[in-house]
């Protein structure tokens, strides 16, 4: 519907404060939603990673920093071996990712891996968003 | 021309808090908050706002409050700030003045002066969570009298068609186009999850909603939009609309800017064209006549179904119904004084016709008088806010009762009484496809649902208090009220006793 | 469809509706359409009874002899009714398909809030014909008078067309009715003959006809006289007006904000 | 005030609310015939009503006591008839008394005791140069001193017959096959409530003037108001009452012609008023201003009797159906042209008229012609066809 | 069981060996590399010049990649020897490995040009760990340099250098820098940034002449094709690579530039595959078999190759020529031909010209799909036309749209994000 608050939530969960205001107003750079909501109105999407099964981001990945976990499907990038080509931007065809200008390296959702339910999932005041399984 | 009207409410941001996320911005349906790009902050045009609070709500660091403009009038208790404002704005604009939802102005609220009973010592009171406790309601005329088939001793009597509600609350006409579908859609959804009523209002059933038609009143109006066949066919009970509490003796209108490729397929008119409801059926200019409709219905749905009429409470309400029952009424909706609406002129919501709680008494003891109560059903509508208020009703006669503003407020609704403006922060009132989208239908009924399971648990706690475990025994039983601080003549039309006789 | 009698065959049906009380009456009728295949069904001694062919889905053509109740054909859905005779109030209500043919005249609100089908009327009709007629996707409803019409034709029209052609005037006698249109909002008006501002409602503009106006014109002429006789030419001689909405939202000002 | 009203009106409603099926016929060459045409009619509108009120006013049923009134009354409880008698017998030279002739009809329950007295005001010596006026201010006093007895037709040389049935129920009750008459009009009622009041039921009337009415005056109160002044009293609290007051004031006391009456009643609307340049416009603004309190509003017809004379009037807007109708010397009215069809199939003629527009129709003077095509009176408004 | 063997322990390697651990996990594995380290990050070598990251962190994949999936690790040596007759391999130390499938992903060498003098001093390449150590040996700060090539190495080593306190010179043949990569306008933006930086450019100029100094191999100066001579102190020769085909040489695999395989990344012999720099494969964009040089174009080939060695059919969607350029402060990413070639009229260009605000779009059509792509500046959203280019959906109805600011998945028709997104 467009509120945004994914990205909020999500912003403030890849903070360092975790505190939606301290994450917005405090903190320098200020850490990345990895949620985007895109408005053709009157519709809005959010835009995410989508955790694909054939992740072209892992495959252009050229310093092997972004993987896919096998265990839980969870298309990662480790920021220590990110070098901020941005080759896995390129290829998503979702435009999923964004720059870390700030860090160098890519921002993308990792579904919250730390906790059950992810922050956009849990602050989405219409259920637009919900956290599907699709392991097979 | 220069408005002298001031802003009604008080916009406040804590810019400590605000984080510039800009969600009030996009959910402001009307325009309040705005954001300046090039200073990065966000900011708030407070003679915009209608105290809805979507932005309160929504805001993530609760960074923002609305309060009511402190402006002071000079006191003066003829004058009083909505007098002055009133005629202001008809100044500025020489219009109707235009409002929405139910009637705000203090006229008596019986309810709030009847008290219920309950058991002590002499019979005991029920455990609602352990006992049986029946609220299952059938609406549809009852048969004076049982007969026998004397040859098989089976039932002889053919039984008019019978609707059941396991809780005798349904959710009041409001149409598609007046709300949104997906607030309708949420109406749908909980009433077959809650085994009730929804009533598509004027306003057709959209194809969407099909699979819920069983849980459907299909209203026919004087506009007749989306009446067809298949409709009358597909609803569980036809409701022929004569009037509306909060409007009674007027028409509708839904206007054209309203009337979206959806809202038109479903009112089965041409897109954008502004949808009349007149005020009259123009069929029915007397009691005959709305016989002939209610026939006319009954023969186009082979008396299948109970054909029930909904009528505004007005002050020879009880003669009306006699004759609504006369003219073969399944059911009679009474809709009072406070009933809502999603536009009505100010001036007739607020000074036009008579509460409920007095409306449905003369009507239950008018019935009973003239020996016709069992030929209907009654569903009192126009006012009620919680279980206590159904139950009450059903003391003074109702059968079940009708809500709608109960029913909108729990998907957010705020009565801010702007639904005709159609920008309903909440997603209800409005067709704009960005707002409406705010409702989902799952999570709308969940909320509907819950309300009436919460209703209906509190419901079963006050009938075992008065030692009753059917709501039947509740109808129209006023022993079961009691009046505090009404006079003589209001406890005669109530039929119901002082406190403490 | 003109109004001769099709070949009798085992697809025709009759009933004798003297002295039958309508809800028998409707209850037969709808056996025999739907229980039983039935392409005509001609009804005889027809005395007031209301409903016939209400809410009825179905291409069956009902011959009435007599005089039908009122709400003929209310809510109906695909059948054609031919009525020798006249009708009365409220024929056609809300019809969504079908055909309703009077040879005679019709009472008041003929073809109330209809959606769709056609209703031909040799004669006159009452008060509020054609009240509220609207008209949706393919649907579009026509009404079409040979006679003249009573007060507020039109009234709160949102769409279809009526046609009336004051037949029963003499030459240059004005049309009597008033409030033409009142409250109209869509479809259209074509009124054969003299009818005068003062007689329309305010919300009502007038013009001449179009060559696609005159195509329609022509076309419903043709059906009227296929279906009760008549020259059609001479009856497209006279002068024709075209009544239309002046505003798709007359009370867009009504209100204040 | 008290009796008749409560009875009616047990409710205490502000008005009864009631509508129906009306049907008259008459002949204009003013010759009695029977009422089967007129029961049949009403039944014919069965649907209509139901079943709580049915009645029949009959023109030219007492032919061998023309000039005397005929007092039809009703009494609910059995004493009271010695004391109505006794205050009958003290202001009228009562000249005959007699119950009227019933039959026992198994849907007709609990009828009340019905008489008539045929009576006259000569020389007596209470009445005074009107004796109209004496009658309506006995009936008036009747109606409202005695609690269970009930004047419910008081002309000469007719009758009221109704009660609470069907109208064709009634006609059995009544008896109503031995009598003939000039004109029927008769009346199936719809009312909203059920009083088992028999007093209630349609015609209502007030010496020879009776009303059957359809519909629901809106304006009600504001007419009740204004014929208070004039000393009527409306005892029933119905609407319909109002109409045979009003006629009564405007065409008996005030002496307007019928078609002036008519447009008091349904008073043509003043853009009609305005757009008329004739010296009548001045006559129709002038009823509207003087009697702006006796115009119906709200959706009515109505047939208005007196003796030679049967009026059918509409409201402005036409809200309530009148089908007019003639073949030869007989003019129908009805609510639907169905009943007129049945018993008389093969009309010279039928139409619809305008709202406001009255039909009248009188006995033919000796040696005129009868009457041609629609031979309505127009109202003085100018009515449209 | 069937064994595989993979010939280059790169991004092709890499991928087909995790394509084949994906179907089958027994038969055996083994992967020969030329270099002495597990698979590294080829395209960190700048930063490691640079002194940004260090070997371990430039891991392809993490230590016990091999261990885990069970894979044989031959280091540190060639493939000297084809014989597909009896599906052998001979590498340096004589060994023979033998294989049931063999996955040829050698790589490019790069190219060093003619140039007089030049064997007969110190200068560098910059494509393997190797190259960058030896170069990281040699550099300090304020040295002068002179790069030849100024393409995507060209300019990588070039930023390193600067960040080093070297001065560079770059000489580019070709009129443009980055002339493979970008058209002129976009490479205009480069060339700002990088002469911003402090690096001269010189196009339109070749080195004819390395000019040595006193002491043996050091370089002095290079003279170039106008003349002029260019002191410096180290050369470093960034021209291009090429495939690295010379060991098949002689036998039945077909070569073109490099060993040609069809969509299914098998070479012309059976049970031989290739993939990466030494192959010549499917380009979707040129319609028919290219080298495109390309780190995400190796890995996929690899992992198409590996998927269909180990018995999954599967068919390669093909690659082209893009880049993700971030360099100097810049993000540019271009894809396909970005420079339609002049007077085809079949070409459809659609421009976004703001360099000024260090934007610049420019999205090439054909036949009403996507044949080439340049975003420069808000580059986030670019894989969506990319996607599209690569998906080869027809954009007449939406083109305009994708150069729109708010560029998203709502900038296609509805049923294409409606199905992705449920995809």
């Amino acid at each position: 519907m467009g509120c945004h608050l994914c990205e909020v939530h999500c912003l403030t969960e890849h903070s360092q404060s975790r505190h939606v205001v301290r994450a917005h107003k405090r903190e320098r750079p200020r850490a990345l939603a990895r949620v985007r909501v895109e408005e053709a109105l009157p519709l809005t999407l959010a835009i995410q990673c989508h955790q694909c099964d054939e992740p072209m981001c892992v495959f252009a990945c050229l310093t092997g920093a972004m993987q896919k976990d096998p265990e839980t499907g969870i298309v990662t990038s480790d920021s220590e071996r990110c070098m901020g080509c941005w080759t896995c931007i390129m290829v998503c065809p979702f435009g999923a990712l964004r720059r870390d200008t700030a860090r160098g390296v890519v921002a993308k959702c990792d579904l919250c891996a730390h906790l059950v339910t992810p922050a956009c999932v849990a602050h989405c005041p219409n259920e637009a968003l919900t956290l599907v399984d699709v392991t097979p | 021309m220069k408005s002298y009207l001031a802003s009604r409410f008080v916009v406040l941001r804590d810019q400590e808090r605000c984080i510039q996320c800009r969600v009030c911005v996009r959910q402001c349906g009307y325009d309040v908050h705005a954001c300046d790009q090039e200073a990065g902050d966000v900011y708030s045009s407070d003679d915009r706002c209608v105290g809805c609070h979507r932005c309160v709500v929504f805001c993530p660091t609760q960074a923002l409050s609305v309060r009511e403009n402190p402006l002071s009038y000079r006191a003066n208790a003829n004058w009083r700030p909505e007098a002055i404002e009133d005629v202001l704005r008809q100044a500025e604009t020489g219009g109707v003045l235009l409002t929405g939802m139910g009637n705000d102005k203090p006229y008596r609220i019986y309810w709030d002066h009847l008290v219920l009973n309950a058991s002590q010592v002499t019979n005991p009171s029920i455990d609602p969570l352990r006992e049986p406790m029946e609220l299952t309601t059938f609406l549809g005329a009852k048969p004076e009298a049982v007969t026998l088939d004397p040859e098989t001793g089976a039932l002889g009597t053919q039984m008019p068609p019978q609707v059941p509600v396991d809780v005798p609350i349904l959710f009041s006409a409001m149409s598609f186009g007046s709300i949104s579908l997906p607030a309708q859609e949420s109406l749908a959804r909980a009433a077959a999850e809650a085994g009730t009523l929804f009533n598509t209002g004027e306003g057709g059933l959209h194809r969407s909603l099909y699979p819920f038609a069983g849980n459907a009143i299909v209203q026919v109006a004087s506009g007749r939009f989306g009446v067809d066949p298949e409709y009358l066919q597909a609803g569980r009970m036809v409701e022929i609309k004569i009037g509306q509490g909060a409007k009674p003796g007027i028409g509708g209108h839904l206007p054209g800017e309203k009337v979206s490729a959806e809202v038109a397929a479903t009112r089965m008119i041409p897109i954008g064209t502004d949808a009349l409801s007149p005020a009259p059926h123009h069929d029915i200019y007397s009691i005959e006549d709305l016989r002939q409709l209610i026939y006319a219905l009954k023969e186009a749905t082979q008396y299948s179904k109970p054909v029930g009429v909904k009528i505004a409470a007005v002050h020879n309400v009880a003669a009306i119904a006699s004759g609504i029952v006369r003219a073969g009424a399944d059911y009679i909706a009474i809709d009072g004084l406070r009933g809502s609406t999603g536009a009505a002129p100010k001036v007739m919501r607020d000074h036009v016709g008579i509460p409920i709680e007095l409306a449905l008494a003369a009507v239950d003891t008018r019935l009973r008088q003239e020996g016709i109560r069992h030929c209907v059903s009654l569903i009192a509508a126009g006012g009620i806010r919680n279980s206590a208020d159904v139950l009450k009703a059903i003391a003074l006669g109702a059968d079940a009762v009708y809500i709608a503003t109960a029913a909108l407020v729990a998907l957010g609704c705020r009565v801010c009484q702007m639904c005709y403006a159609g920008k309903c922060s909440w997603g209800i009132a409005t067709q704009n496809p960005y707002l409406t989208r705010r409702i989902n239908p799952a999570i709308g009924a969940r909320r509907l649902a819950n309300l009436l399971r919460g209703w209906s648990h509190e419901i079963q706690e006050m009938l075992g208090g008065m030692g009753i475990n059917a709501l039947e025994s509740l109808r129209g039983n006023r022993l079961h009220l009691r009046a505090v601080g009404l006079s003589d003549s209001e406890m005669r039309v109530l039929g119901v006793r002082p406190a403490g006789e | 469809m003109s109004d001769h009698h099709l070949p009798s065959s085992e697809l025709d049906q009759e009933i004798d509706a003297h002295g039958v009380y309508y809800r028998d009456l409707n209850a037969r009728i709808r056996q025999a359409v739907e229980r039983r295949p039935c392409q005509r069904l001609v009804l005889r001694h027809v005395c007031g009874q209301r409903y016939i062919g209400t809410g009825l889905r179905s291409r069956v053509r009902i011959e009435i002899h007599g005089t039908p109740g009122n709400d003929l054909g209310a809510f109906m859905d695909g059948p054609t009714i031919v009525v020798h005779g006249n009708a009365q109030d409220g024929s056609g209500n809300t019809m969504n398909s079908g055909e309703i043919i009077v040879h005679g005249r019709a009472g008041d609100i003929t073809g109330y809030a209809m959606r769709g089908g056609r209703i031909f009327v040799r004669d006159g009709v009452g008060y509020r014909a054609g009240i509220h007629m609207k008209e949706y996707g393919e649907r579009r409803p026509v009404l079409v008078i040979g006679g003249t019409a009573q007060p507020f034709l039109g009234e709160y029209m949102a769409g279809g067309v009526v046609l009336l052609l004051g037949l029963n005037l003499q030459a240059s006698e004005p049309h009597r009715t008033v409030h033409v249109g009142t409250g109209m909002h869509g479809g259209v008006i074509y009124v054969r003959g003299a009818i005068e501002d003062w007689q329309l409602g305010r919300e009502v503009g007038r013009a001449e006809l179009e060559e696609e106006d005159w195509v329609l014109v022509a076309q419903l002429v043709h059906d009227f006289a296929g279906h009760f006789g008549g020259d059609p030419e001479a009856i497209l001689s006279a002068p024709f007006v075209k009544l239309f909405p002046l505003y798709l939202r007359p009370y867009g000002n009504l209100y204040a904000y | 005030m008290r009796g008749t009203s409560t009875r009616n009106n047990p409710y205490g409603d502000g008005k009864v609310i009631d509508a129906c099926s009306i049907f008259g016929v008459m002949d204009v060459t003013g010759r009695p015939f029977s009422g089967d045409r007129a029961i049949a009619a009403i039944a014919c509108m069965h649907e209509r009503g139901n079943g709580l009120g049915g009645g029949f006013a009959v023109y030219g049923c007492y032919p061998d006591f023309p000039d005397w009134y005929a007092l039809h009354v009703m009494y609910m409880e059995y004493d009271v008839r010695e004391h109505v008698e006794g205050y009958i017998g003290g202001h009228f030279q009562l000249h005959l008394a007699e119950p009227i002739p019933t039959r026992h009809v198994r849907t007709i329950s609990d009828p009340p005791q019905l008489w008539r007295y045929f009576v006259s005001t000569t020389d007596h010596p209470l009445a005074g140069e009107e004796p109209d006026d004496y009658v309506v201010q006995q009936v008036m006093r009747i109606n409202t001193r005695f609690r269970n007895a009930f004047v419910f037709s008081s002309g000469k040389n007719m009758g009221v017959f109704k009660g609470v049935g069907y109208p064709e129920e009634l006609a059995e009750f009544y008896c109503l096959d031995e009598y003939r008459g000039y004109i029927w009009t008769a009346h199936g009622r719809f009312p909203t409530n059920t009083p088992g009041w028999w007093g209630g039921a349609h015609p209502f009337s007030i010496l020879d003037w009776t009303v059957v009415h359809n519909g629901e005056i809106s304006s009600y109160g504001t007419n009740r108001r204004y014929l208070e002044s004039f000393g009527y009293h409306c005892t029933m609290e119905t609407d319909t009452e109002v109409v045979a007051y009003a006629v009564d004031l405007l065409v008996r006391r005030h002496r307007l012609p019928i078609e002036a009456a008519a447009s008091v009643l349904s008073a043509p609307l003043w853009s009609h008023i305005d757009r008329d340049s004739s010296p009548r416009s001045t006559l129709l603004r002038a009823l509207r201003q003087v009697y702006p309190s006796l115009l119906l509003n709200g959706p009515f017809t109505v047939i208005i009797a007196h003796a030679g004379e049967m009026i059918g009037l509409t409201d402005r807007i036409r809200l309530r159906p009148l089908t007019a109708a003639r073949r030869g010397p007989l003019v129908y009215l009805s609510s639907e042209e169905s009943a007129i069809r049945l018993v008389d199939p093969d009309l010279d003629e039928v139409w619809t008229p305008l709202g406001g527009e009255p039909i009248m129709t009188r006995v033919l003077a000796p040696g005129e012609g009868l009457p041609g095509p629609q031979a309505a009176v127009r109202p003085l408004g100018g009515g449209t066809r | 069981m069937t064994r595989y063997l993979i010939i280059g322990n790169s991004s092709g390697g890499v991928g087909a060996a995790e394509a084949i651990r994906e179907i089958d996990r027994r038969g055996p594995l083994t992967i020969v590399s030329e270099e002495p380290y597990p698979a590294y990050s080829r395209p960190l070598i700048a930063r490691y010049l640079a002194g940004e990251t260090s070997i371990e962190r430039m891991a392809y994949r993490r230590p016990e990649f091999y261990h885990q999936n069970d894979i044989g690790l031959v280091l540190g040596q060639r493939l000297v020897r084809l014989d597909l007759e009896s599906r052998h391999t001979e590498l340096d130390d004589g060994r023979l490995l033998p294989y049931d499938r063999l996955l040829l992903a050698v790589g490019g060498a790069p190219i060093v040009p003619p140039v007089e003098g030049l064997h007969e001093h110190e200068f560098f390449t910059f494509a393997t760990l190797d190259d960058a150590r030896r170069l990281a040996a040699r550099v300090h700060s304020g040295q002068r340099a002179v790069v030849v090539g100024g393409g995507l190495i060209g300019l990588s080593v070039t930023e390193a250098l600067v960040k080093l306190g070297v001065h560079v010179t770059i000489v580019e043949l070709a009129p443009q820098i980055l002339g493979r990569a970008l058209d002129a306008a976009a490479a205009s933006m480069v060339l700002r940034a990088v002469e911003e930086a402090g690096v001269r450019v010189l196009t339109s100029r070749t080195v004819v002449r390395v000019l040595g100094g006193a002491s043996g191999a050091d370089v002095r100066a290079v003279e170039l094709d106008d003349g002029t001579a260019l002191p410096c102190d180290l050369l470093i020769i960034a021209i291009g690579v090429r495939p690295r085909t010379e060991a098949m040489a002689g036998t039945a695999i077909a070569v073109q530039r490099g060993i040609i395989v069809d969509r299914h990344m098998a070479t012309s012999c059976p049970d031989v595959y290739a993939c990466g720099d030494v192959a010549e494969a499917y380009d979707f964009v040129a319609g028919g078999n290219r080298v495109t040089p390309i780190w995400p174009n190796a890995y996929l080939g690899g992992r198409i190759a590996g998927r269909n060695m180990a018995g999954v059919d599967t068919v390669y969607s093909g690659g082209t020529a893009m880049n993700s350029l971030h360099a100097f402060g810049l993000s540019i990413m271009s894809a396909g031909t970005v420079d339609p070639p002049p007077g085809e009229p079949a070409y459809e260009t659609l421009l976004r010209d703001e360099r000024a605000k260090g934007t610049y779009r420019k999205i090439i059509l054909l036949g009403g799909r996507v044949v080439g792509m340049i975003f420069a500046g808000e580059v986030d959203r670019a894989g969506i036309v990319f996607g599209l280019m690569r998906n080869g959906t027809p954009v007449d109805a939406f083109a305009e749209r994708l150069l729109a600011d708010d560029l998203g998945l709502l900038s296609l028709p509805a049923e294409l994000w409606q199905q992705m997104v449920r995809a």
